[in-house]
């Protein structure tokens, strides 16, 4: 490079060390944002907002038919030009089972999407996609939906070269992407290597880095010193634990938080546990947690109670105050456990324990419940940590044996992401196996108006009715907060923080 | 002897059947799903599971398993993780790493196990002894993930003597505040260890005879009581130095430090079988290795010592 | 065949230069039974290239009294509650540890009664002969390796190259106990303290062992302390014979006369103890009873209990170290009688 | 001259003076003053784990969440844990799993190494052989892994599940030592004096071999105490050691492990616990290994 | 035969292998401790082994012991082979064949106080006394070696040398056994001490028939208290016959250079014999010299020597020598002046 820009590297944190790089296989990967440009893009400040990238637009008449224009002269960082039918391949060879791409049900929405994903597929292309023209694609979904453009928006619908469609497992550990960044290298165990191309046309800032190194951390602790040392720029999602001392060593000016959320922190409560049936017994567990101190002294701020099923980055649909049974009143929990005839069973609480961070917070939060319980209504409560490939599979098989804690975060801001659990044939359903079909006819209804305000009502009515029979309790919303040297100091996107959207000053002549 | 060592190789070969049946045992009998645990925590569907269970042999009953894997390892080929990356890859990459940390490791508590324990030999019952008792095991007690903390925000932050994690600056500046870490932890049974051989050596008759000699206490215990009391510490310091081998978990992940341990306990979450036998198999042939150096140096420390 | 002539170039007499003169040495052992006077005011001295044989009752204190010269016994259990020993006019027990050191071996030097438990049983023979070189002369290692193996060849051990890179437990007991007179014998000390050297050694190589001691003594004027129960040896080897029991010196003086005039009832009943051809089928004689408890000894004379000629005055008061007209030294009341 | 007047003390006379007091009759290292204040602090913690309301009368599963992680108050003096109990009551409570386990898994692997070691180092040839490969194997198996695998076969994780874990795969370490310790001794001529005498294998291994070879075990074997309670605690932050709401220190400190820099005192208390235990043991095992050594005596 | 003798030994060899011989240490050189030794004892008799250090008598009695496997040959106790007896006649043998260890300090365990040690014999052997004499007897023990009964509570190192050898012969006749086999027993003991134990042991020999096998260097202690004697020489019996036989006409060069270096004092009423100074160094028993092992130092060798192995020569009464001149050597006064200095 000669480039005067040449040394400006911002080096910013990987934890835990990704396994494949694209998100079409490891959803949020990190590095896939700065290689890839997806369709549409969500809005700088609220992440509702949607904003076109690779697309020029994207129309529909009926939220069931959609026609995409492409922008024209794109093309791939190996020069590879991208058309409608390149955006066709990509979606068919994601979509169809066999591939085994672990992203493939971002489009589950598309007609057709049951078929290749069928025991013994017998069609290889989704039925609802056809190219119209070299830059003219359109999209047919089983049922109206008009969160498509955010669908779109995700990562893992960008578009795979040739090259990368042929070996899958090549291009997961050196994606060749059309976004500002290019993939240099991955230094196995220490650094991913991201390096501006400049041929990108898409909107870049000013500030943006030269390169981007990945560094890959086996522990956030380790990071964040690293960070108060000098040496890493950017770690985002600082633990809890360290808040504090964050708050103290780096100041404001190194500490910044991430103001929309898109995660929720609930406990799931499965149809199937009939001992926990009633929702009278729900709504005392809720009503006997005390959400602020959890997220205020157990979490020490670093989360927010979550009074909601959905999470505020949703816009309109979001009411912070849904869940009336999600207030902290001991006394009348215990009225509605004694109306409903106290516990028959011990309540198994069943959460997955990683080790580190995260699993020790959630065994905490387990503890905090189980205390709750024990002490207010009295209770008996078992404690389960198990590990996350048990928890997943007791979950998906349908195996628990009382409420699960779940970390629950969206692709797209879209209520649908969150209440969709709740009806049959939507994400995440196996969970709780809840369905109400009074909720479900709503929600279908809400995704296939293009009218915002009747869909955010539609939405509303919704979570009440599924609220009604809290087949989960939303416990707290955590919050990202992310350390940073003070020359690095980031832009949000979508409630989001993007590397590939840094602000970013630190001095020239510096090496990763 | 060569007789000797070759049969101890010969003796390897079950060991190495059987161990690594069990682990694929033992990783078949883990509780959970791991294809359903790859997609984080929304599910994917039930043909993309089946695709991935059918590319690893999931679906294969355990013993078709492990027979395909061994003709794999006959063949040099150890397999590939759940995404597609050949596991020897992946510990050839990590086994620099962990074979720097674990020498000068192993050389840092060699250096102080002894001093210390000599020192406490040499003192036995006054003041120094106790108060290198009582400091070596503060450290036996402090969870290991502190002291590295402690050594990180003291000598990495503070006194920005060495880098605070990573392999960047190489050896031995990324390696020596790790190492002395573990060193740390692991000083005081070698400490202790010495110093309760070397306590015993020295009441013997030779160490007189030693002294008749003209020796300084200083070459009485190099020269003469050390090798004596070594059969112990030379047990101590091969188990420990397999172990390291073996990757030391807590202080790779904190110091960032990409080794063979972190790569196993990894791989064991996400139940990842081929890592796990693999990883295992390899540290497994190096503990076998290290025993069998331990046993051949008990002869040439002790020669009343014979293996047969 | 007079042996004592052909290695005594120096007259018996005063004009002999002392070289090691030990006083009034005492040495105590805590033992949970309480204190146990081991050695108790021995007093002795050695002149260049003089024998003096160190006789006296088994745990009488002679080895400790050769490991208290040395400095090697281990403080605590024992003490060494008073005494000098003089080595060219330094006082070994207060020399600064250094220089302690530095005599040690070099100067004075013990051949070490157990010979077995005396080698260190991992190292190679030749390396810990060697060692003396190395401490004292500086040598390289190979030069050490070298003098070494001369100096097993010295003390006649057979094929001394090939077996000089032996442990110790490779060796017969007689080869081990050479390798400790090797050791003492490197570097030319001037005062060697031969704690029963020869007790394991066949009578030929003991003879020759024994030349070897005498020829160092007519070179370079080395004085020998030797321990010994062999009198055969200490009337072959010695000029003066101190006899011990009980922790204290009863006897001393020349060797002949202590063979033919004993001044004391245990050295008269141990001269007696000597196989002859006129005890041959019977009994030998020896004396009876059982030696004193070094933590409570009987009042009086020591030996009171075992003595044929003691009265009441030996039950009650502990006889002096009575200094004789002809230079001998005895501790009986009545010595007259046992001489007679 | 053999015909003297015997005056030999009769023996009884000369009957032994060690065995006067009771204390007198303990080994002179058991008298120390060092190994009784060890003595006193392990009775501590023994009376602490048996009897924990001894110590505190507050209850440890009394929560205020909104305290936690608090400093220390007034009646709780080393503060609140993250749940909000009071964190004395905590760590007193945990002494008992802690020390239960921390006793129980050295003990038993001590016997067990012992005897194995002593085993395969006496007989050598094929018992040594199969012995050391079963060793091996045990050692060679990732200990995470097969804890997993063993601790999820139990419905329940007890203070005798882990112990049983930490047992299984904690003897050979032990098993290593004994053996080179028994390798070394067992050519010694007091140890051919034994066979002469006809003294069954057994014998000679446990009256001769065995106190000899002890020394550098009863060293570790101390020591390892502490490293039995964190290993609990290593197994608990993988989610299979004991389960909350057991109290142990091992949970403490692997609960503190996220937290001590914002509540150091939830790593501090419980680290000294451990510590002040650790080293009692460790004295006590010393003091022991000095009454089976007879020079250590007069001292 | 059989019926006579107690302990019979057929043509026993017992060899080393050392590590580190031969070129680049990997080979190993063969110590060819005992070669070829047969011996025969009668209960009651005492047969004393002298000879040069190192050449094998603490091997053999390992052997006769059976603390080590013999090359080759044969041991047998009572007829029965010691190396093959199992149960209840191992047990007999063990508990009739006692051993008093040349290295006293190196045979007691260093952590068991002399009681326990002396104990350890009955506590093995539990019929052989009931438990309530236990101390007493111990105590006797002690004291017919000579050593304060307070001992007991002591443990070994803080003995003298010869108490502690002391220990070992308490520990040796605390069975009473059958056959004791005594490797240098009393030389670290003085005179008086020495008598003491020699007359006990004459004692039990009288008393209980005792058969001892007496290893010493001290020829007049061996002339005092054994019945027959045994010379032997590189791992070799070069001679062997009754004491006095031996002493007064010895058939063998070795022998007699032996016999005459014996130091006496000069008061003795012993002859003063001429005595022979052995030229060159005795040969290592790694490579035993061809023909007669002793002809490299004897002055009476002839070229003869140099190959062939001398047979056994009788001179009647048991009196062998393997010498070539065996009857030479013996008719020549053992008073008259050889000529050393071939
Ligand atoms: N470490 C010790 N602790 C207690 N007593 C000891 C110790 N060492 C020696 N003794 C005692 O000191 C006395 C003198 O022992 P020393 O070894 O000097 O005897 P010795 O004259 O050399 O006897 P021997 O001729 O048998 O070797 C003995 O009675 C012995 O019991
Ligand atoms: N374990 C062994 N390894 C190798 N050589 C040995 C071993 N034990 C003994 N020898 C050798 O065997 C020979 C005979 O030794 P042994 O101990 O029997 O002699 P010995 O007759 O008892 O001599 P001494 O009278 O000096 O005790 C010696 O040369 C010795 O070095
Ligand atoms: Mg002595
Ligand atoms: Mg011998
Ligand atoms: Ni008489």
């Amino acid at each position: 490079d000669t480039d005067t820009d040449a040394g400006r590297v911002l080096r910013v944190a990987q934890y835990p060390d990704p396994p494949e790089l694209n998100s079409q296989q490891q959803t949020g990967s990190q590095v896939y944002m700065g290689l890839c440009e997806p369709l549409t893009g969500l809005g700088f400040a609220r992440a509702g907002d949607l904003r076109m990238r690779g697309a020029e637009s994207v129309r529909t008449t009926d939220g069931l038919v959609w026609t995409i224009e492409l922008r024209p002269g794109r093309t791939f960082h190996n020069g590879e030009p991208i058309t409608a039918q390149t955006y066709a391949d990509t979606w068919n060879a994601v979509s169809y089972g066999p591939n085994a791409y672990k992203a493939s049900s971002t489009f589950s929405v598309i007609d057709g999407f049951d078929e290749v994903n069928a025991d013994q597929p017998e069609r290889d292309t989704l039925r609802g996609l056809a190219v119209l023209g070299p830059l003219t694609l359109q999209v047919t979904l089983r049922q109206p939906n008009y969160d498509f453009p955010k669908i779109i928006a995700s990562y893992s619908a960008c578009p795979i070269p040739k090259e990368g469609l042929a070996d899958q497992t090549a291009y997961s550990q050196a994606p060749i992407g059309n976004g500002p960044y290019r993939f240099v290298r991955w230094d196995r165990n220490e650094k991913i290597v991201l390096q501006r191309w400049h041929d990108y046309q898409g909107e870049v800032p000013p500030g943006a880095a030269e390169e981007i190194h990945f560094k890959i951390y086996q522990s956030q602790d380790t990071a964040y010193r690293d960070v108060q040392a000098g040496q890493l720029d950017v770690l985002r999602n600082l633990p809890g634990g360290l808040l504090n001392d964050a708050r103290n060593q780096l100041g404001d000016s190194g500490l910044f938080a991430i103001p929309q959320q898109r995660q929720i922190t609930q406990m799931l409560m499965p149809q199937y546990v009939e001992s926990l049936r009633d929702p009278r017994l729900r709504k005392a567990i809720s009503l006997s947690i005390d959400r602020d101190a959890m997220a205020g002294a157990l979490l020490r701020g670093s989360a927010t109670p979550a009074r909601s099923l959905l999470v505020e980055a949703v816009g309109a649909p979001y009411q912070a105050d849904a869940c009336t049974a999600c207030r902290y009143d001991p006394d009348e929990a215990r009225r509605l456990v004694a109306e409903a005839g106290g516990f028959r069973e011990p309540v198994v609480i069943w959460y997955a324990n990683t080790g580190g961070g995260g699993g020790t917070e959630m065994s905490q939060i387990a503890l905090a419940i189980s205390n709750a319980l024990r002490q207010e209504l009295g209770a008996e409560v078992k404690l389960k940590p198990v590990l996350p490939a048990q928890l997943t599979q007791a979950e998906i098989s349908g195996e628990l044996t009382g409420p699960a804690l779940s970390l629950w975060g969206d692709i797209y801001p879209s209520p649908d992401q969150y209440l969709g659990m709740f009806r049959k044939g939507g994400d995440g359903y196996e969970y709780t196996r809840y369905d109400n079909p009074a909720a479900s006819e709503l929600i279908n209804q809400a995704l296939g108006t293009g009218d915002e305000l009747e869909a955010a009502r539609l939405w509303q009515r919704a979570e009440d009715l599924i609220l009604d029979d809290m087949p989960a309790i939303p416990l707290y919303y955590p919050a990202i907060y992310a350390a940073h040297a003070p020359c690095a100091t980031p832009v949000t996107l979508g409630g989001d923080l993007q590397y590939y959207l840094t602000e970013f000053e630190c001095g020239p002549g510096r090496e990763g | 002897m060569l007789g000797y060592v070759v049969r101890r190789f010969a003796a390897m070969l079950p060991v190495l059947f059987g161990v690594t049946f069990l682990i694929f045992a033992l990783v078949y009998a883990m509780p959970g799903d791991p294809i359903a645990a790859l997609a984080g925590n929304r599910p994917m569907p039930p043909s993309t599971v089946a695709a991935l269970r059918e590319q690893y042999h999931l679906d294969e009953p355990l013993i078709t398993q492990y027979l395909l894997y061994m003709s794999g390892l006959f063949q040099g080929d150890f397999g590939t993780d759940f995404f597609g990356r050949p596991v020897l890859e992946m510990i050839a990459e990590r086994w620099p790493t962990t074979l720097q940390l674990a020498l000068t490791a192993w050389v840092f508590k060699l250096v102080i196990g002894l001093v210390v324990g000599i020192f406490g030999a040499l003192h036995r019952g006054r003041f120094g002894d106790h108060l290198t008792l009582a400091f070596t095991v503060l450290f036996v007690a402090l969870p290991g993930f502190v002291i590295a903390f402690m050594a990180q925000l003291v000598f990495g932050l503070k006194l920005q003597l060495f880098p605070i994690a990573g392999v960047a600056n190489g050896w031995p500046m990324s390696f020596i505040l790790p190492a002395l870490v573990v060193a740390l932890e692991a000083a005081a049974p070698l400490a202790r260890l010495t110093r309760s051989s070397l306590v015993d050596v020295m009441g013997a008759e030779f160490i007189r005879t030693a002294r008749a000699k003209g020796a300084s206490d200083g070459r009485v215990v190099w020269g003469h009581a050390l090798r004596n009391s070594m059969i112990p510490v030379v047990t101590y310091l091969g188990l420990s130095l397999a172990a390291m081998l073996g990757g030391a978990v807590i202080v790779e992940s904190v110091f960032n430090l990409p080794g063979i341990g972190g790569l196993l306990v990894q791989a064991v979450q996400t139940q990842q079988g081929t890592i796990v036998v693999g990883v295992a198999t390899f540290i497994i042939l190096i503990y076998l290795l290290v025993n069998l150096l331990v046993d051949i140096s008990y002869g040439i420390i002790d020669p009343r010592v014979r293996n047969g | 065949m007079n042996t004592k002539a052909r290695s005594a170039p120096h007259q018996a007499g005063d004009d002999r230069r002392t070289v090691l003169d030990v006083r009034g040495l005492s040495v105590d052992f805590h033992t949970p039974a309480g204190r146990l006077h081991a050695v108790q005011d021995v007093s002795f001295s050695v002149g260049a290239g003089e024998t003096l044989a160190v006789l006296g009752e088994s745990g009488s204190g002679k080895s400790v009294t050769a490991q208290a010269i040395m400095g090697i016994l281990d403080t605590p259990p024992a003490e060494i509650v008073g005494g000098t020993v003089e080595l060219g006019g330094q006082d070994l027990l207060t020399l600064p540890e250094r220089q302690r050191r530095a005599a040690t071996g070099s100067r004075v030097s013990l051949i070490f009664q157990d010979a077995l438990t005396a080698l260190n049983p991992v190292q190679p023979v030749a390396k810990q002969i060697g060692e003396l070189y190395r401490l004292h002369r500086g040598a390289s290692r190979k030069q050490a390796w070298r003098q070494a193996v001369e100096m097993m060849d010295r003390v006649r051990i057979p094929a001394a190259a090939s077996r000089a890179g032996d442990y110790p437990h490779q060796f017969s007991g007689g080869m081990r106990q050479r390798i400790l007179i090797a050791m003492a014998l490197a570097l030319d000390p001037e005062v060697v303290i031969a704690d029963e050297p020869t007790t394991a050694l066949d009578v030929t190589v003991q003879a020759q062992i024994l030349d070897l001691l005498a020829e160092q003594q007519a070179e370079r004027g080395l004085a020998l302390v030797l321990i010994t129960h062999d009198l055969g040896v200490a009337s072959r080897m010695a000029d003066r014979a101190l006899v011990m029991y009980s922790g204290r010196v009863v006897e001393h003086g020349p060797i002949r006369r202590l063979f033919t005039a004993p001044i004391h009832p245990y050295s008269q009943g141990l001269v007696a103890s000597i196989p002859r051809r006129s005890h041959r089928g019977g009994p030998l004689p020896a004396i009876s009873g059982l030696p004193p408890s070094l933590t409570d000894r009987p009042a009086g004379c020591r030996f009171h209990p075992r003595c044929s000629i003691a009265r009441e005055h030996c039950e009650s008061v502990e006889p002096e170290l009575l200094q004789l007209d002809d230079g001998r030294q005895t501790r009986c009341h009545f010595w007259t009688e046992v001489a007679s | 001259m053999a015909d003297r007047t015997d005056y030999s003390p009769t023996p009884t006379q000369a009957a032994p003076r060690r065995r006067l007091t009771l204390v007198g009759r303990l080994p002179r290292p058991l008298r120390a003053p060092l190994f009784v204040v060890a003595a006193l602090i392990a009775a501590g913690y023994v009376l602490m784990a048996v009897w924990p309301s001894l110590f505190t009368s507050a209850d440890p599963m009394h929560c205020e969440l909104r305290l936690s992680g608090a400093g220390p108050a007034p009646g709780h003096p080393f503060g609140f844990d993250m749940q909000g109990c009071d964190y004395f009551a905590n760590v007193v409570h945990g002494a008992r799993p802690s020390i239960a386990i921390g006793l129980l898994v050295t003990a038993v692997t001590f016997v067990l190494g012992a005897v194995l070691g002593a085993l395969a180092g006496y007989f050598g040839g094929i018992v040594d052989g199969v012995v050391s490969r079963i060793a091996d194997v045990v050692f060679g198996l990732p200990m995470i892994i097969a804890a997993i695998v063993v601790l999820n076969l139990f419905e329940e994780r007890t203070i005798w599940t882990v112990s049983l874990v930490l047992i299984v795969f904690g003897w050979p370490g032990g098993m290593r030592y004994m053996r080179g310790s028994v390798l070394k001794i067992r050519n010694l001529e007091y140890v051919q004096a034994a066979r002469v005498l006809g003294g069954s294998h057994l014998r000679i291994m446990g009256t001769h071999i065995a106190p000899n070879a002890l020394t550098s075990l009863i060293v570790l074997k101390t020591l390892e105490i502490g490293g039995v309670i964190a290993a609990e605690a290593a197994l608990t932050f993988l989610g299979i050691g004991l389960q909350p709401p057991s109290i142990s220190w091992g949970l403490q400190l692997s609960t503190a492990q996220a937290q001590w820099q914002a509540s150091p005192h939830l790593l501090v208390y419980p680290a000294l616990f451990l510590t002040g235990a650790v080293l009692a043991f460790v004295v006590l095992g010393d003091s022991l290994r000095e009454t089976l050594d007879p020079k250590g005596k007069q001292s | 035969m059989t019926d006579q003798h107690i302990l019979e030994v057929h043509d026993v060899t017992k060899h080393y292998r050392k590590r580190g011989g031969g070129r680049f240490g990997l080979g190993s050189d063969t110590v060819k401790a005992v070669d070829g030794v047969s011996l025969q004892l009668r209960k009651g008799e005492a047969l004393g082994i002298v000879g040069e250090s190192g050449c094998g008598k603490s091997t053999l009695t390992r052997l006769l012991t059976a603390l080590e496997k013999p090359t080759s040959g044969q041991i047998r106790y009572r007829g029965v082979d010691v190396h093959s007896a199992k149960g209840a006649a191992r047990t007999q043998m063990r508990r009739n064949i006692q051993m008093v260890f040349q290295d006293p300090y190196a045979s007691l365990n260093p952590r068991k106080t002399v009681g326990s040690i002396l104990a350890e014999p009955f506590r093995i052997h539990r019929d052989a006394l009931p438990e309530p004499g236990l101390r007493p007897r111990l105590e006797q023990l002690l004291e017919q070696v000579g050593l304060r009964p307070d001992h007991l509570d002591r443990y070994p190192h803080e003995f003298s040398g010869g108490q502690r050898q002391r220990i070992g012969i308490a520990r040796g006749i605390a069975l009473n056994p059958e056959v004791l086999i005594c490797d240098e027993p009393v030389s670290a003991l003085d005179v008086s001490v020495r008598a003491q134990v020699l007359n006990l042991l004459a004692e039990l020999q009288r008393e209980l028939s005792l058969t001892v096998v007496f290893i010493a260097h001290d020829l007049d202690v061996v002339r005092h208290f054994c019945d027959r004697i045994a010379t032997m020489y590189l791992g070799r019996v070069v001679e062997e016959g009754d004491c006095d036989a031996v002493y007064d006409h010895p058939a063998h060069p070795y022998t007699r250079a032996l016999l005459s270096a014996i130091p006496r004092p000069g008061f003795d009423d012993e002859p003063e014999l001429e005595r022979i100074v052995l030229e060159g160094d005795p040969p290592s028993p790694i490579a035993p010299p061809p023909g007669c092992p002793f002809h490299t130092r004897c002055w009476m060798a002839r070229p003869d020597c140099a190959h062939t192995v001398p047979a056994g020569h009788d001179l009647g009464e048991g009196h062998v020598s393997h010498c070539h001149f065996a009857t030479e050597v013996a008719d020549t006064d053992p008073r008259a002046a050889v000529d050393g200095s071939r």
